[in-house]
């Protein structure tokens, strides 16, 4: 049987993957997918916790869900972006967006 | 019924809201005098809001609170909205048929901020802040044809979201740790371990992006810079006053230090970034990107309150929070009038300011000052509470460290001056801002002469104000 | 009749009110804003006239007392008074506050700005001799900081460097120095509130307090770098030739006449009054270091071409007698620091009136393009002729009487350094009486046959602040009873004793 | 007792030239003629009240001391009062200088008379004249220094009249400076005496003194006091301002330079001379000095041609006397001395100056000659003073130097004594040198050079028959009475004996024959002399370098530091705060690339910048 600390370190790790995703991808949409894992791993927290720490049952998944419909939105607004700046760069890599800079 | 304790907030959303509905179908002219109109009426409550200032109440079972603490924030953001969107309405006119958009948006973002400060628990908390950041998300890359402000715009979203994550992280090992998101019942079920510390540090990041502390800082002065001047300006006042708010709230009633002393580290981080701000901010040749250093600098020197967390400090913080609003919207409306005039925010577009509108060259002048902190204006008297916290809870190093780099600002200002009093101007005809914005700057002017002048009404209020941390 | 009036609060911002008329006028009215800003001038300083005669001697202690409670949580009030330390230097102020305006007579760019920021300057120089409380003495020491810049920058001159770099310089490094300051008065209060438990910035207030020792010294050491700096405390006066020479003629005058001696006066009224104990122990290193200041800057000076550096200079030269007379903390000198700083202002105030003057004739300011000038400008040479006299201590000028006094009174506590300082005489005569034979003196010149003497208002200046050196000098016992009524009562509240234990004798408490 | 009442008023000896002083400075520069009345008027009003004051003082048989006091500076721990002290001491130099100066300004009406910067000369004629009383009649080391200082900025004006030469423009700053030097060491005497006895009153002083026992600090306060003598009377090694001093106006040269000003330094040890006799070590030091410039300043004199340099050294050499005596004890004497030197030296240089006058601004003794006929008056003025300063009986200059010379015997200084007897002798010959050139030579003065008008004549007559009768108080004709009123328990009071007389005469008359022989008879020629010692010449006539030896002093050692000081800092303490600045700003510009546009790297700080924290914590919390 999983204790919490097995879903924490679950969701460290799924977090740790998510940090990498972003340092280390180059196109924009893959890190906007990796900044969804560290969100992810978030919600796996937040449902962890609801179920092994004995109060306020309903907090953590109340916080999941709104951290799900936040990300939505995020994401909506962030592919409206990437469509402008690729209408601008014609790419999608992060690395071409440095026009502001020093 | 809980609603009537929410009236500054359902008339912020329903302006925000009836905005958008009703611009469909205007032409521009209709948008402009509608603007204006949701301007005026942001006004009344904004005048609401302080007629109902020391109002305090706990709704939805501590889900959101009303207390003085968080009306002084909403006078604060309602203040700031008004006046950036007051100087702004020369600038927002090239947004033509959208300009109804932009100042809902604008009006939105408040509304988050609003919500963020006024948050009992942690969820409201976050929700506020995304209301106010994705609306800031669409803010600056609100100018799409201009290459810099969408390229702001993404990477504002991209290191929002991981911030907001990283936040997010935090709070979920809070409450891990404790059981609970309400801000209150934390601090009582706090345990000293190792989740709580990352749950800490974590929050401390996530906070710390938001007002712009060193090393969470490096967004600031790209957004700042390809922004549109009103949406820089509101995200320097407001998102980042917003940030300290609830940093405040969280940190100081949910976080005792008795637990974990996140004090030290925010002397640190305090230190950093006034340095670093500072620092790089000599050697910037664009007057936004300038500012925007600047502000990284003035988050170190609030953040120096949080980290004595005392009530100097805290009285500090709120004190120059809203000095801060008046300095930096002062700051940003001559800069805005200026790019109206010439296109451009160079410091070189200043040169000869003072020949062309002195008003302006004295208050830019003046407003800078204020920013570093030179008597008598208000920003002498908030750093004097922020320091005389921190060398109360100990911390004379980060005191000596703030003022010395306060003096080292000075440099970049008076450079400013300099160009704007002897420097030679292509042109020598008047600047005119328009009447709204005049009568913006003529508030910001005489709020930062008052406040340093006569600090006891403010000072008055921000006492109020952090009694329910004391 | 005074004691109903607020006198000091209508002395102290009278040139602001001058400042805020010239504000209004149109810029096209050259000779309005030049009357109401000498008017305004002219009524502070035969006010401060009339609190120099009214002032109770008998009685002592700060009089003429405004106090109104401003922000209650830090203890700040608006506190006016005066006593027999400030009135001199409140005096001097507005002595060459007056002068300065008259200099600034042939002003030609930007008048409207200029008078309005001299104004200003003026009315925050006098209010940190006039406030009682500590946050307001700081409000109002900065507050001239920034009318400074402007004035240098957009009336300055430029020769060895520029004034943009003269005018940055100086305002930056008086800045950071003030951070010091600023740190230990901050120190200073929170301390205080921690022992008596309610927050005060009131400057007897806070001497009626004992602080311990380590506080006293350490706090001290912030003060001493803070109003040494402003004092040009060697090595740290770096600013002081380079801003002078960039600075037009009435920003030298006041900076050197009376900025330079907030410095001084802070560390009296501040320093000594507050932390006797810290001031015992750092002090022989002040004395140390002003020894640097008066050989070290008058040897410069020997070699400087620029009369403006000259004077720069022995500004820094002579803020080492002050330095040492505070140093040495008996009543005689401290009575001689304070009337040196008296002293010192009116000299330098009418040495850069008579070099601006003259550079404003013929461009030049190098000694070696001068000589023979007392053919063609007789009144002008005998005003460089009074302040170079009064600069190198002759008697019956007042500066003797300073110099004087110091050397008493250092004379008791430190030996060795006195009689080097004492050696400042002489170099002094050097440099001075070499500069006023090169410049005055020698051979009729025909390139300068055409410069005018001077006349009209540039003559004020002249006698203003001439009939104060002899005046002083001739008859010191009124001002210097004065003073001693003011000095020694910050001494006998302190109760300041032989030094003990020091910084460089080392051993503790 | 009648004529006690005056005393009281004795302020006013010095009060009306400074009155006059500061009504010419400030009302009368457009008119010089009632400027010049006006000084002349309050000196000649000095005068009287001086003569009566002296009365008063000697009205009784011990002299009269009378004090008065106003306070000037006052606080605990300091104070210094202007003052008055009459007694025989100060009376006698009342009446010399207010004598001596208005003779000497009423001269000035003549010489100077085109000039036109009358006003202001007479102007500091009249400061001089005030603050030269004030010195006298000090009654505190406190005001002595003030007015010391005050004598020596009008010397500084006066010297530097005509400010149009360079010459005087240098000569005045040298004078100034090198009396500073001077000041420098009188000025820690008197910080000294404030430390070690709480006052600078004289009677206080004297009466603390007694109890006094520490030889080492009084020997050091009395050299440090003396210092100021040296530099004021013009004693090696400061006396090299005094032979330049003579670019200023001869009548100047007479008063300030010859008679009163520089004899304050002997004055001063004179008033001073409680202190001074307790320290024998110090005695001995002033002694020599002394001794030593007598010698040295008549050696030069011996070769030079400037009529004006020629009496500058033989005052050097007389000052030099005075201070000798002073050393040996013999303070009467040496008061005396400068009593009479002040008559007939300024008979000289006021002889000198109408010479001068009269051949328009020639001062080369051998570009003179056979002016006897033509200037009569001042051939005989001129003659009546060398002889006196030779010391031939009955003239003042005999007397007085006898005095001395049987002081020195007295004490037992038999060297000083002998260098004595060999400057009477060198004393003679220089100004015998001068008389035969200048008024019997063969040679012909160019021009046509005639007699100075009265104004001149009358002055240079009234002091030659004082310079005569001068020496009457001191001699045994009037029972020595000047030595018995200027007196003090401490000084040596030797009355000469017929032998001294007799031998310092012969010594006199030696010295007037050989210049006799050598310039009126030309039986020994001064080229054939110098021949036989030419280096002893060069060396004499450059005055043993010692000028040069100042002149690299500051050149080279004191404006070499001072240039080296103002590159220290430039280069240490300015670079020293620009490059803090420059690299402030330097750092800025380094930090500011780590703002590299991307937006993962801004991540990668952020994200590191929270595992440092964490780490931090972690490692700082005793959680793990």
């Amino acid at each position: 049987m999983p204790s919490l600390s097995h879903y924490l370190l679950l969701a460290a790790v799924l977090f740790g993957i998510g940090v990498y995703g972003v340092l280390s991808r180059r196109n924009v949409i893959a890190v906007l997918m990796s900044v969804e894992l560290m969100l992810n791993a978030v919600n796996i927290n937040f449902i962890a916790v609801m179920k092994f720490v004995p109060s306020d049952r309903h907090v953590g998944q109340v916080f999941a869900l709104f951290v799900i419909v936040v990300a939505a939105a995020e994401v909506a607004v962030g592919l409206a972006l990437i469509i402008a700046m690729y209408r601008h760069k014609k790419s999608v890599n992060l690395n071409d967006f440095n026009l502001l800079k020093w | 019924m809980s609603f009537n304790w929410l009236s500054t907030e359902i008339i912020v959303a329903l302006i925000g809201i009836l905005l958008l509905v009703l611009s469909s179908g205007l032409n521009v002219r209709g948008k402009e005098i509608l603007t204006k109109a949701a301007v005026a009426s942001m006004f009344l409550v904004l005048l609401n809001a302080i007629v109902l200032f020391s109002r305090e109440q706990s709704l939805f079972n501590g889900v959101y609170v009303v207390d003085s603490f968080g009306n002084f924030f909403k006078i604060l953001f309602l203040l700031a909205v008004i006046l950036v969107l007051l100087s702004s309405l020369q600038y927002i006119k090239r947004f033509k048929e959208k300009i109804c958009e932009f100042v809902s948006l604008m009006i939105f973002a408040a509304m988050g901020m609003i919500i963020m400060v006024s948050a009992g628990d942690l969820i409201t908390l976050y929700v506020g802040m995304e209301l106010m950041t994705i609306s800031f998300y669409i803010l600056s890359a609100f100018l799409l044809q201009n290459q810099f402000s969408a390229e702001a715009g993404l990477k504002y979203l991209v290191l929002g979201a991981i911030s907001s994550a990283v936040l997010l992280f935090g709070m979920s090992l809070i409450y891990a740790v404790t059981g609970t998101t309400v801000i209150s019942e934390i601090a009582v079920r706090l345990r000293t371990e190792p989740a709580l510390i990352a749950g800490v540090v974590m929050m401390l990041a996530g906070f710390g992006f938001k007002i712009a502390a060193v090393p969470f800082h490096m967004w600031v002065p790209d957004i700042y810079e390809g922004s549109p001047i009103p949406v820089t300006t509101f995200l320097a006042v407001g998102s980042k006053a917003a940030g300290f708010a609830a940093f405040l709230r969280v940190f100081v009633l949910a976080l005792p230090l008795a637990q974990f002393n996140w004090s030290i580290y925010m002397a640190v981080i305090a230190a950093l970034t006034m340095v670093a701000g500072n620092l790089i901010a000599i050697v910037q040749t664009d007057v936004k990107r300038l500012l925007a250093y600047s502000s990284i600098a003035q988050a170190g020197y609030i953040l120096a309150g949080l980290a004595a967390a005392n009530t100097y400090g805290l009285k500090g913080m709120l004190f120059y929070a809203m000095l801060y609003v008046f300095s930096t919207t002062g700051a940003f409306a001559v800069t805005t009038a200026v790019e109206v005039d010439t296109g451009s925010t160079g410091m070189e577009a200043f040169a000869g300011l003072s020949r062309r509108s002195p008003m302006l060259a004295a208050i830019m002048t003046i407003c800078m000052l204020s920013l570093a902190g030179i008597p008598p204006l208000a920003g002498f008297v908030g750093k004097f509470y922020l320091f005389s916290g921190a060398v109360q809870s100990g911390y004379l190093w980060l005191a000596l460290i703030g003022l010395i780099m306060s003096m080292v600002s000075v440099y970049y200002y008076l450079s400013l001056t300099r160009i704007m009093y002897i420097g030679e101007s292509a042109s020598d005809a008047p600047i005119n801002p328009g009447l709204e914005t005049r009568l913006a700057l003529w508030i910001c002017l005489l709020a930062t002469v008052f406040i340093g002048i006569y600090p006891a009404p403010l000072s008055g209020l921000a006492q109020a104000a952090i009694k329910i941390f004391i | 009749m005074l004691s109903n009036l607020p006198v000091l609060s209508l002395t102290l911002f009278m040139p602001i009110i001058g400042a805020l008329i010239i504000i209004f006028l149109p810029k096209e009215e050259i000779r309005p804003i030049k009357y109401i800003a000498a008017t305004s001038t002219f009524i502070s300083l035969a006010l401060s006239i009339l609190i120099y005669i009214a002032y109770d001697r008998s009685l002592g202690g700060m009089q003429f007392i405004e106090h109104i409670p401003w922000i209650a949580d830090l203890g700040v009030s608006y506190a006016l008074g005066v006593d027999g330390i400030s009135i001199p230097l409140m005096l001097l102020t507005n002595l060459i506050g007056f002068s300065a305006v008259y200099a600034s007579w042939k002003v030609a760019e930007r008048i409207k700005e200029f008078f309005i920021l001299l104004l200003i300057l003026i009315s925050g120089v006098m209010g940190t001799f006039l406030t009682t409380d500590l946050f307001i003495f700081f409000l109002f020491y900065e507050v001239v900081v920034i009318p400074i810049y402007l004035l240098v920058i957009m009336w300055g001159s430029s020769k060895r460097v520029s004034k943009e770099y003269a005018g940055m310089k100086l305002t930056i490094y008086l800045l950071i120095g003030s951070a010091f300051l600023l740190t230990g008065i901050i120190a200073l209060f929170i301390k205080a509130y921690s022992i008596s438990g309610v927050p005060s910035m009131d400057i007897a207030a806070l001497a009626g307090l004992e602080f311990p020792v380590g506080f006293q010294i350490f706090t001290f050491a912030f003060m001493a770098l803070g109003f040494g700096t402003l004092l040009s405390m060697f090595p740290f006066h770096a600013w002081s030739p380079d801003g002078y020479a960039g600075a037009p003629t009435a920003v030298s005058m006041i900076h050197a006449g009376v900025l330079k001696k907030i410095g001084g006066y802070g560390l009296i009224r501040i320093g000594i009054y507050i932390l006797p104990l810290g001031a015992q122990y750092i002090a022989p290193l002040i004395a140390v270091l002003a020894i640097g200041n008066i050989v070290y800057a008058a040897m410069i000076c020997l070699s400087q071409k620029d009369l403006k550096y000259i004077v720069g200079y022995s500004s820094v030269s002579h803020m080492g007698y002050v330095l040492i007379g505070i140093a040495a903390l008996n009543l005689v000198s401290l009575n001689g620091a304070v009337i040196m700083m008296f002293a010192h202002g009116v000299m330098a105030a009418l040495f850069f009136a008579m070099i601006g003057n003259l550079y404003e004739k013929s461009h030049t300011r190098n000694v070696d393009d001068f000589g023979g000038l007392a053919h063609q400008m007789p009144r002008l040479a005998s005003g460089f002729m009074l302040a170079g006299l009064a600069s190198l201590g002759l008697p019956g000028l007042v500066n003797f009487i300073g110099e004087f006094t110091i050397f008493i009174g250092a004379f008791k506590e430190y030996r060795i350094l006195t009689i080097i300082a004492v050696l400042g005489i002489v170099l002094t005569a050097v440099y001075i009486l070499r500069t006023l034979g090169d410049v005055l003196f020698g051979p009729r010149r025909e390139e300068w046959d055409e410069l005018q003497d001077l006349q009209g208002p540039e003559l004020v200046p002249l006698i203003v602040l001439g009939s104060v050196i002899i005046l002083g000098g001739v008859y010191p016992l009124d001002i210097m009873s004065l003073i001693n009524s003011g000095v020694e009562q910050i001494v006998m509240q302190v109760g300041l004793t032989n030094i003990q234990a020091t910084i460089l004798t080392g051993g503790s408490f | 007792m009648g004529s006690k009442w005056i005393l009281e008023y004795a302020w006013l000896i010095a009060f009306l030239p400074f009155l006059a002083f500061a009504i010419i400075g400030l009302y009368l520069h457009r008119w010089p003629k009632i400027s010049a009345y006006l000084s002349i008027a309050s000196i000649g009003i000095s005068s009287l009240l001086a003569l009566g004051t002296a009365f008063a003082v000697f009205s009784t048989k011990e002299g009269v001391v009378y004090e008065a006091a106003m306070r000037w500076l006052d606080m605990p721990g300091l104070r210094v009062d202007m003052g008055m002290l009459l007694d025989p001491l100060a009376a006698v130099m009342l009446m010399v200088v207010t004598v001596v100066a208005l003779l000497v300004q009423i001269y000035s009406l003549g010489y100077m008379h085109d000039e036109p910067g009358l006003a202001s000369y007479y102007a500091y004629q009249s400061l001089f004249a005030g603050s030269m009383l004030g010195l006298v009649l000090a009654n505190n080391f406190g005001q002595l220094y003030v007015f010391w200082e005050l004598v020596g900025v009008c010397s500084y004006f006066l010297i530097g009249f005509w400010f149009g030469r360079n010459s005087a423009k240098e000569a005045a700053k040298k004078a100034f400076i090198t009396n500073r030097v001077g000041d420098f060491a009188f000025l820690l005497g008197i910080l000294f005496l404030q430390l070690l006895f709480g006052s600078l009153n004289y009677g206080s002083l004297a009466t603390a003194l007694e109890g006094y026992n520490h030889p080492a600090t009084l020997l050091i306060v009395a050299l440090l006091l003396f210092g100021g003598s040296i530099g004021k009377s013009a004693q090696f090694p400061l006396h090299v301002w005094l032979p330049d001093a003579m670019e200023g106006p001869t009548p100047v040269s007479a008063l300030i330079h010859a008679a009163t000003m520089v004899a304050a330094g002997v004055y001063l040890i004179a008033r001073a001379f409680f202190i001074f006799s307790s320290s024998s070590e110090a005695m001995l030091i002033i002694a020599v000095v002394g001794g030593f410039t007598a010698l040295f300043a008549a050696s030069i004199a011996l070769v030079l041609n400037d009529i004006k340099r020629i009496l500058a050294y033989s005052t050097l050499s007389q000052l030099g006397y005075m201070i000798m005596a002073m050393g040996t004890g013999a303070m009467s004497a040496s008061m005396f001395h400068l009593m009479t030197h002040a008559f007939f030296k300024s008979l000289l240089f006021l002889a000198a100056g109408s010479v001068i006058h009269a051949l328009a601004n020639e001062q080369d003794i051998f570009k003179m000659g056979n002016l006897y006929h033509k200037m009569p008056v001042t051939a005989g003025a001129f003659i009546v003073g060398a002889l006196s300063l030779s010391g031939i009986p009955p003239l003042s200059g005999f007397w007085s130097k006898d005095e001395i010379l049987a002081g020195a015997l007295g004490s037992g200084h038999i060297i000083l004594y002998l260098l004595g007897l060999m400057v009477a002798l060198m004393t003679a010959f220089y100004m015998f040198r001068l008389v035969f050139v200048v008024f019997f030579g063969s040679n012909q003065a160019e021009g046509n050079p005639h007699e100075s008008p009265w104004i001149m004549t009358a002055p240079l007559a009234i002091l030659a028959g004082v310079s005569v009768v001068a020496g009457l108080p001191g001699s045994p004709l009037m029972k020595y009475a000047f030595g018995h009123y200027i007196n003090t328990p401490a000084a040596l009071h030797v009355q000469p004996g017929l032998l001294t007389m007799i031998l310092s005469t012969l010594f006199a008359l030696a010295g007037i024959g050989l210049a006799w022989a050598m310039y009126q008879q030309k039986l020994l020629e001064p080229r054939l002399l110098v021949g036989k010692v030419p280096k002893l010449y060069k060396l004499l006539i450059n005055r043993y370098y010692i000028d040069e030896f100042y002149a690299w002093l500051v050149a080279r050692v004191v404006d070499k530091s001072a240039a080296w000081l103002f590159w220290a800092d430039i280069n240490i303490v300015n670079r020293l705060v620009n490059n803090i600045a420059f690299f402030t700003g330097r750092s800025g510009e380094t930090l500011r690339y780590t703002e590299d546009g991307q937006v993962q790297s801004y991540a990668l700080y952020m994200l590191g910048g929270i595992v440092v924290i964490l780490a931090a914590a972690l490692y700082l919390s005793d959680v793990i």
